[in-house]
């Protein structure tokens, strides 16, 4: 037998045998892998609108999708928006949940993000800020307080900002802003459209 | 926009060496010459973007379709290894002094974690053939920046004081800490 | 009669009056001007953060002279104590001691001595220091206090800078007046607040040509040309070249820290590489980048290319042809 | 099903894919090397220190393939490293002598006087370049250069201002014959004992004035031996080592200022301890 | 070649050899991961496994293979003991695996794995390569773990997440952002260089 | 109108006070005299006379061997003592005439010439190389070579360079000021010599009374007096021909590269009488001062006389001196040998005492040393690459170009030995590259 198809059977048999032994645990742990992720969803959707039993992925987009919920009646108690923005070092992905008149902001909660440790990561802490977001008038654009002050002297649609961290917690304004324009248009133009019975 | 975003980023926020510490062997490894560490930035540049293209055509065209995505590390290797395997002979035949100058070094292209990471991080961000493209070579030309930087540092270095334990990897490692935080001065500028 | 024995030594038997601890003793005199401000406008704070970044960066430089079997006596070429004060100038005045004895430590061990002592840093070591602070409690060194010639019944106070960064300033015509950055009555860094005593430290320097002029003359050049091509554009959004050129650390850091030998190239072409690149990335991160103030980082950047530029831009020799590129 | 098959085949495709680009570049792009460069300088110690003449060890290895440098050119590698090297290029190792650097000078601290105070570089070549800090013109100017040099750790430098050369782990390498700016330091096959301690070409008063172990060429030595040793230059100079008698040596040993004689070796003691340990007479 | 006893063999990967301090390989995850302990661990234990299962693969079937496809083949065998590792940890450990990000399928390039397979698997016994391998995951393990408790007490306070220093105590951001991973790793190095030293000279 | 000069280079203190307004005075033949058979540029002389002999005051006693060298001639008459070693200034011992002085100074001199102007180029030249006339600036290189370059560069300008731009030197000076009729003439030989079409001769500002005297005596129309700003080392040929001229001479290239000749105004003197008046070069002028000198001088010295001799003239050296220096402070070179004697090359000798030596500390790159160098380079690079050993490197960034003018070491605050090192660069460079030729 030459080197040459040596090399070629060689290679191919080391290709086939690895290729036999990853389809195994590819499926073996496909089914795991993907109900975690659900599962992040799923629990991510639940905090943001407080109540959901069911939800409907409606719209998917790049970095912006929508899902509706309902509650144990089945029904419509308003939208989970997953959507992400550019922040001080990277993406950050964040899921928020509104009414179905999107007047309102239930609450927000950040999926994923690699801000500075101890600064912007607090974007993830619900005292430095979550909990500022929590039952929002965002009929009309949000805004940042800055300097933060306390919660009971914030408006109706402010939300405080993270000191010494400004840029990520205007990062995470401009982002759910963007979406909530995003989500208006959409339903204004008809792409999304929600009815009672349109789910299951 | 988003595109240039991605080219700034790739090379001064997200530097793949001073952040994602993606290719530290080369990086302390070939940074004791500037020109080698040039030839070295060009070849990993090349390599690069070559890869970004070929690795998101698998990606996108094979692994997806047929639901292989856990194939995604094999496969990406095994094209890695095999270009810079190409190139390196290609080098070797076209160059010698090249050859000579990157040594053992272009082998250890194969095992640099910059052009894999490369085509695992294009692949989890999600980017189009584009986006990705330019990825590539930003991230290229980051890594390029980062190794030539830290050649001209080290020049400088082979001509100093060193304390006899820290000479080498000690100080580029410690110098490499220090352009990192000088590189936190862009953090924020891509918004 | 003994027998008369004379020195060997090479040519030249001249030398110039300066030396290296003459350097050093007037960069200490002329930062006085702006201690005795910062004295003035922060009081009991500023006196104890001097203490303490002087008495880190003394002890750790001594540490480390002796651990490596050098002679003491460099400490008195007084650098450690250069780098001490420039660290304390650049703090916030609020920040805890032990912060500030920290911040002097690694100036000094991690970024001068581990590369060998004066004259073999790569950084600018004071800036070492501020930056590792800078990202080691990022918190503490953006909360600002009012200097005392300043009521305010605000718990926090935000820099000029900070104001014009987050607080959309100029639109809102919140600006920090220029008279207020000229004479230092306002908040910020210890020792970069008064630009007026800054600059007589500065006036001293260039006289005795102890600094290149033209490095601070560079940065200058090119800030103000990059933001003014800003401000002529949009000047209800962005601040004159004037209030960038008198707010947070530019001046301390064009004419004390930008002008560090050590640190700045030695060719002349490099040194106006340098500095024209500081001064348009102090522009860019101050317009664009996450930080409001970026002289540090500029400089810190700029320090890296140094050993490049030093390595292009080798002056031409006297006969010399180089071949045209 | 599909689940198995797709990947077994993807993979094995790619597999075959590259093993056929690997095969074509092997096939067209291949470098020949030489195994046997690659096996000696294997064997070669790698201390690159350029003894033998080129670049470092892996250019001496293509250099004794190619046949233009001995297979016992190694000087540091000795005999040992000359066999391996030979047998793989399959020839018999050359005889090879063992040689040690010795320094031709005895102008110690207290013997050769200084010219003054020495401001500057302290080291052999730059004092050399302003004349040196000895009044001796020729003599060891004892800043160490050669001790520098030396990678093997085989010098230190002694109490009287002169190098001391341990002539066990010295390898002739040469490389403080090349650092020394005065050219005193030569190599010589380990057995040769009698060696002139002095460089000095200046006429015999001169000489004298400047270092008290000087050779003034007074012939003492050449009368001893005239078929082994002669004077040029001012200079008792060694022409024919296999010459000098041992019966003569007692007599060159007479030498007014000791600028010609025995080498020292390692102190008594330690001679002594060696001589013990070897079990038998010198 | 080998001659070495079995216990060197085992105890050179934890200092002689040391593959982080002493080698200087893979120094990215090395680098990446170190910020917490718990990364740290399970970085090391990820990269144990795929160490040890390629290096019994490769011993056993160094005969068969041409040299010239010797590397693209280890890199297939260790490619997919860290696909393996990899989708283990992203079914099993959902949480790790996230913090990990793309640094588990990169220990595919971890100079080490290849470099062991390289340098003493494809030459040696299957016993061997397999001691080699375990003194070389506990080296890295224990490089890891250096590495990342200096960070994580440092820059967070805590160890393994319990809190180790008090409330007095202000985290040093930095050392879990990279500059401190870089300087950490810096003067460790040059502070094992020193005592390696020391050790030497007192011999 | 702004004064010419060339750029960089430094202003050190001048010191000329001390002697300025000596006029020259002729130094009395010693007993002895010392005459080293290597006193220039190139391969050392021959003996031509032996132990016993009897010579006469300008008789040639060395031969040179080989074009770049130079004859060398007896300066007193008398007796042969010995030919033998002797120390010598630049250092090693060597071969030295040593004559006893008759007293008598009789001379061998050639025949005169009355007009010198007449004769062919080629006799002046063999005139001046019978002399064993070298530059008298320090360089001592052979003068005849330098009247004779290769065909295929024409020269178009003289320069006489009467700048001397090392500090405490007057010799110069007081040359221009006392025999400005001969410098002129000798100018004008040396352009006959050469076929040139133009003379400048290039004074700095702080002597402009000997420029103002020049210039009154010049009655040709070629001959130009050129005032240039005071600095050092405006004297070096490639800094004076550029400040003159806008001209560069090519890296490792010579003045006649670019059409020029530079004659220092000692040297310019040397070949007037030389030509007129066929004296060899057996005596030249010397500047003695410094603070350890009680009697600062210009002397007219015989050459081969010891330092002792001179230094005693005027008046023994100050308690104290530990610092001898035979040429300008910038360039000169320490003396611990005073039985060492006078050369052709001598242009200054110097004697002070130093300070304990400064700390020297290492370099903190402020770059002064690359603000300051004539020639462009940057010494501190260069220094470090040599003190590392990387010789490539060092080359590559000009070492083999530095003139030792000693500026950069002058300017370093840290006191660095730059001049030494970068020698140490140079010697080494070239050692290694006659050994891979």
């Amino acid at each position: 037998m030459s080197l040459s198809s040596r090399m070629v059977i060689v290679l191919t048999a080391v290709g086939i045998i690895s290729g036999g032994l990853l389809s195994t645990v590819g499926i073996l742990t496909r089914a795991r892998i993907e109900a975690n992720r659900l599962r992040e969803i799923e629990e991510a959707i639940i905090t943001v609108v407080p109540g959901a039993k069911t939800n409907t992925k409606i719209y998917e987009e790049k970095d912006f999708t929508v899902y509706t919920t309902r509650n144990d009646q089945g029904q419509i108690q308003g939208f989970a928006i997953y959507t992400a923005g550019t922040g001080f070092q990277d993406k950050i992905v964040l899921m928020f949940g509104t009414d179905a008149e999107i007047n309102k902001i239930f609450r927000l909660t950040i999926l994923d993000q690699k801000e500075t440790p101890g600064l912007g990561a607090k974007i993830t802490d619900k005292e430095a800020f979550l909990k500022y977001w929590e039952n929002k008038d965002c009929s009309h654009p949000l805004m940042l307080k800055k300097p933060p002050v306390a919660q009971e002297e914030l408006g109706a649609s402010e939300v405080n900002a993270i000191t010494g961290a400004t840029i990520s917690s205007e990062a995470v304004l401009a982002t759910v802003n963007a979406s909530l324009a995003k989500l208006r248009s959409l339903i204004q133009a008809g792409t999304i459209q929600i009815e009672e019975n349109n789910g299951q | 926009m988003e595109l240039l975003a991605i080219f700034i980023s790739a090379i001064l926020i997200n530097n793949f060496v001073l952040h994602y510490f993606l290719g530290i062997c080369p990086f302390l490894g070939v940074s004791k010459k500037i020109d080698s560490a040039v030839s070295m930035g060009l070849a990993v540049t090349f390599v690069m973007t070559i890869t970004a293209i070929v690795s998101w055509i698998i990606n996108h065209w094979i692994l997806i379709p047929f639901n292989l995505e856990y194939l995604q590390i094999v496969s990406f290797i095994l094209i890695i290894a095999s270009l810079v395997q190409l190139v390196e002979m290609f080098i070797r035949k076209s160059s010698p002094p090249l050859y000579q100058a990157l040594g053992i070094y272009l082998p250890l292209i194969t095992t640099n974690c910059a052009i894999m990471g490369l085509a695992l991080l294009a692949a989890l961000k999600n980017y189009n053939f584009v986006e990705t493209v330019i990825f590539g070579v930003g991230s290229g030309v980051g890594f390029t920046l980062a190794i030539v930087l830290m050649a001209g540092i080290r020049e400088q270095l082979d001509l100093a004081d060193v304390p006899e334990p820290l000479k080498g990897a000690g100080i580029a490692l410690i110098v490499a800490g220090i352009m990192a935080l000088g590189f936190f001065g862009f953090s924020g500028m891509i918004k | 009669m003994a027998e008369t024995t004379f020195i060997i030594k090479s040519s030249p038997h001249l030398r110039h009056p300066d030396s290296v601890p003459k350097i050093m003793l007037s960069v200490i005199i002329s930062l006085l001007p702006a201690v005795a401000a910062s004295v003035y406008f922060f009081r009991w704070r500023a006196v104890v953060l001097y203490l303490a970044c002087l008495a880190g960066a003394i002890l750790t430089e001594a540490v480390f002279l002796a651990a490596r079997k050098k002679p003491l006596s460099t400490l008195l070429d007084g650098s450690a104590v250069i780098t001490g004060l420039l660290l304390a100038m650049t703090l916030p005045p609020s920040l805890r001691l032990d912060q500030a004895v920290i911040g002097a430590v690694v100036a000094i061990a991690l970024g001068k001595q581990v590369f060998g002592g004066l004259g073999h840093n790569i950084f600018n070591p004071a800036l070492v220091g501020r930056a590792f602070l800078q990202t080691a409690f990022p918190v503490a060194m953006t909360t600002w206090i009012p200097p005392v010639t300043k009521i305010i019944n605000t718990a926090t106070y935000a820099t000029p800078l900070g104001n014009l960064k987050f607080q959309n300033a100029v639109a809102q015509h919140t600006l920090t007046p220029l008279k207020d950055l000229f004479w230092g009555n306002t908040g910020g860094c210890l020792g970069e607040t008064s630009a007026l005593a800054l600059l007589i430290g500065a006036l001293y320097l260039v006289a005795r040509k102890t600094i290149d002029w033209k490095i601070p003359a560079g940065i200058i050049l090119s800030l103000s040309v990059f933001t003014g091509i800003f401000w002529l554009a949009r000047p209800d959004k962005y601040a004159s070249p004037l209030f960038h050129l008198l707010s947070g650390g530019l001046i301390i850091g064009a004419f004390f820290m930008a002008t560090d030998m050590v640190t700045s190239p030695i060719t002349p072409r490099g040194t106006i590489i340098y500095a024209l690149g500081i001064g348009f990335l102090v522009g860019l991160i101050r317009l664009f980048g996450g930080y409001p103030e970026g002289v540090m980082y500029s400089i810190l950047l700029m320090n890296t290319v140094v050993p490049l530029l030093n390595r292009s831009t080798r002056p031409r020799l006297l006969g010399e042809r180089r071949a045209k590129k | 099903m599909m689940d198995v098959l797709v990947p077994i085949l993807t993979m094995g495709l790619l597999g075959l894919f590259f093993s056929l680009g690997l095969v074509f570049a092997y096939k067209k792009l291949r470098v020949e090397e030489d195994p046997r460069v690659v096996a000696i300088a294997d064997i070669l110690p790698q201390a690159n220190c350029g003894a033998c003449g080129y670049s470092g060890c892996r250019a001496f290895a293509e250099a004794v393939v190619k046949g233009d440098a001995p297979t016992n050119g190694c000087p540091v590698g000795g005999e040992q490293v000359a066999a391996q090297v030979a047998s793989i290029l399959g020839e018999e190792a050359q005889a090879l002598v063992k040689k040690v650097a010795r320094l031709h000078c005895r102008g110690t601290k207290t013997a050769a006087k200084d010219r003054g105070e020495y401001i500057g570089v302290t080291t052999c070549r730059a004092a050399h370049l302003v004349g040196g800090q000895k009044q001796c013109s020729y003599g060891c100017l004892g800043f160490g250069d050669c001790i520098q040099a030396c990678l093997f750790d085989a010098m230190e430098m002694g109490d009287d201002g002169l190098p001391r050369i341990d002539e066990n782990k010295c390898t002739a390498c040469g490389r403080c014959v090349e650092a020394c700016p005065r050219n005193i330091i030569e190599l010589h096959p380990v057995d040769q004992e009698i060696i002139v301690f002095c460089r000095s070409l200046d006429r015999g008063p001169l000489a004298r004035k400047v270092c008290k172990n000087a050779c003034i060429a007074c012939g003492i030595c050449v009368r001893a031996c005239p078929e082994g040793i002669i004077l040029e230059n001012n200079l008792a100079k060694i022409v024919d080592y296999k010459k000098i008698l041992p019966e003569q040596i007692p007599a060159i040993e007479k030498c007014p200022t000791k600028a010609i004689g025995r080498i020292h070796r390692a102190s008594e003691e330690e001679q002594a301890k060696t001589n013990e340990k070897q079990a038998f007479a010198p | 070649m080998a001659s070495k006893p079995l216990s060197q063999e085992f105890t050179k990967g934890l200092w002689g050899e040391n593959p982080i301090f002493r080698q200087l390989l893979g120094m990215c995850p090395t680098l990446a991961v170190t910020n917490a302990v718990i990364n740290g661990i399970a970085m090391s234990l990820a990269t144990s496994f795929v160490l040890i299962f390629s290096s019994l693969v490769v011993a056993s079937i160094k005969k068969l293979i041409p040299s010239q496809v010797r590397i693209a083949s280890y890199i297939v065998v260790i490619a997919s003991f860290v696909t393996m590792a990899d989708r283990f940890l992203a079914a099993f450990f959902p949480p790790i695996s996230k913090n990990l990000g793309p640094y588990i399928p990169l220990i595919v390039v971890n100079c080490i794995i290849l470099g062991r397979q390289e340098a003493f698997s494809s030459k040696n016994s299957v016993g061997r390569s397999l001691i080699d391998a375990f003194g070389m995951s506990l080296g890295f393990t224990l490089a890891l773990l250096v590495l990342s408790s200096i960070r994580e007490i440092l820059g967070a306070g805590t160890w393994l997440g319990h809190q180790v220093l008090g409330s007095w105590f202000e985290p040093w951001i930095i050392m879990i952002l990279p500059p401190g991973a870089f300087l950490t790793l810096g003067i460790l190095l040059g502070i094992i260089i020193l005592i390696d030293q020391k050790l030497q000279r007192s011999k | 109108m702004k004064k010419k000069t060339f750029p960089r280079g430094i202003h050190p203190p001048g010191g000329k006070e001390w002697t300025a307004d000596k006029a020259i005075e002729v130094l009395p033949p010693p007993e002895k005299v010392y005459i080293p058979l290597h006193q220039h540029f190139g391969q050392p002389a021959q003996p031509l006379v032996k132990k016993g002999d009897t010579i006469l005051r300008g008789q040639k006693i060395g031969k040179a061997p080989a074009l770049f060298s130079a004859d060398v001639h007896a300066s007193v008459s008398g007796k042969v003592l010995a030919v033998d070693g002797h120390p010598h200034p630049l250092g090693k011992p060597v071969l030295a005439v040593t004559i006893a002085n008759d007293g008598q100074d009789s001379s061998s001199d050639e025949e005169e010439i009355p007009d010198p102007f007449s004769l062919s180029p080629e006799e002046i030249i063999r005139r001046v190389k019978e002399a064993g006339i070298v530059g008298l600036g320090g360089a001592a290189f052979p003068t005849a070579v330098k009247l004779a370059p290769p065909a295929d560069k024409p020269i178009d300008t003289i320069i006489i360079n009467g700048c001397e731009c090392e500090p405490f030197l007057t010799s110069d000076y007081r040359l221009m000021k006392e025999y400005p009729e001969e410098i002129i003439s000798g100018a004008e030989l040396i352009r006959l010599a050469t076929n040139a079409k133009q003379i400048i001769i290039s004074v700095e500002d702080n002597k402009e009374d000997a420029a103002e005297l020049l210039a009154s005596k010049i009655q040709e129309k070629h001959i130009f007096v050129e005032v240039l700003t005071t600095k050092y080392p405006q004297g070096a040929e490639k800094n004076l021909i550029l400040a003159l001229l806008k001209r560069e001479v090519p890296r490792g290239g010579l003045p006649f590269d670019v059409g020029v000749v530079v004659q220092n105004v000692g040297t310019t003197k040397a070949i007037w009488e030389a030509v007129r008046f066929g004296r060899p070069l057996y005596q030249r002028v010397i500047t003695v001062s410094g603070s350890g000198i009680p009697e600062p001088k210009n002397l007219l010295v015989r050459i081969g006389t010891p330092l002792q001799t001179v230094i005693d003239f005027c008046g023994g050296l100050k308690e104290g001196v530990n610092c001898l220096i035979m040429g300008g402070p910038m360039m000169g070179i320490t003396q611990w040998n005073l039985e060492a004697p006078i050369i052709k090359g001598t242009s200054g000798l110097l004697a002070w005492s130093l300070p304990p030596a400064s700390q020297v500390f290492d370099c903190i790159r402020c770059g002064r040393c690359v603000e300051h160098c004539p020639m462009g380079l940057t010494p501190t690079q260069l220094a470090k690459y040599i003190q590392f050993g990387f010789w490539d490197e060092a080359e590559a960034w000009g070492v083999l170009d530095c003139v030792e003018c000693g500026c950069c070491q002058y300017s370093c605050p840290a006191a660095i030995p730059l001049v030494q090192w970068i020698r140490l660069g140079k010697a080494t460079i070239s050692a290694l590259k006659r050994k891979t030729v």
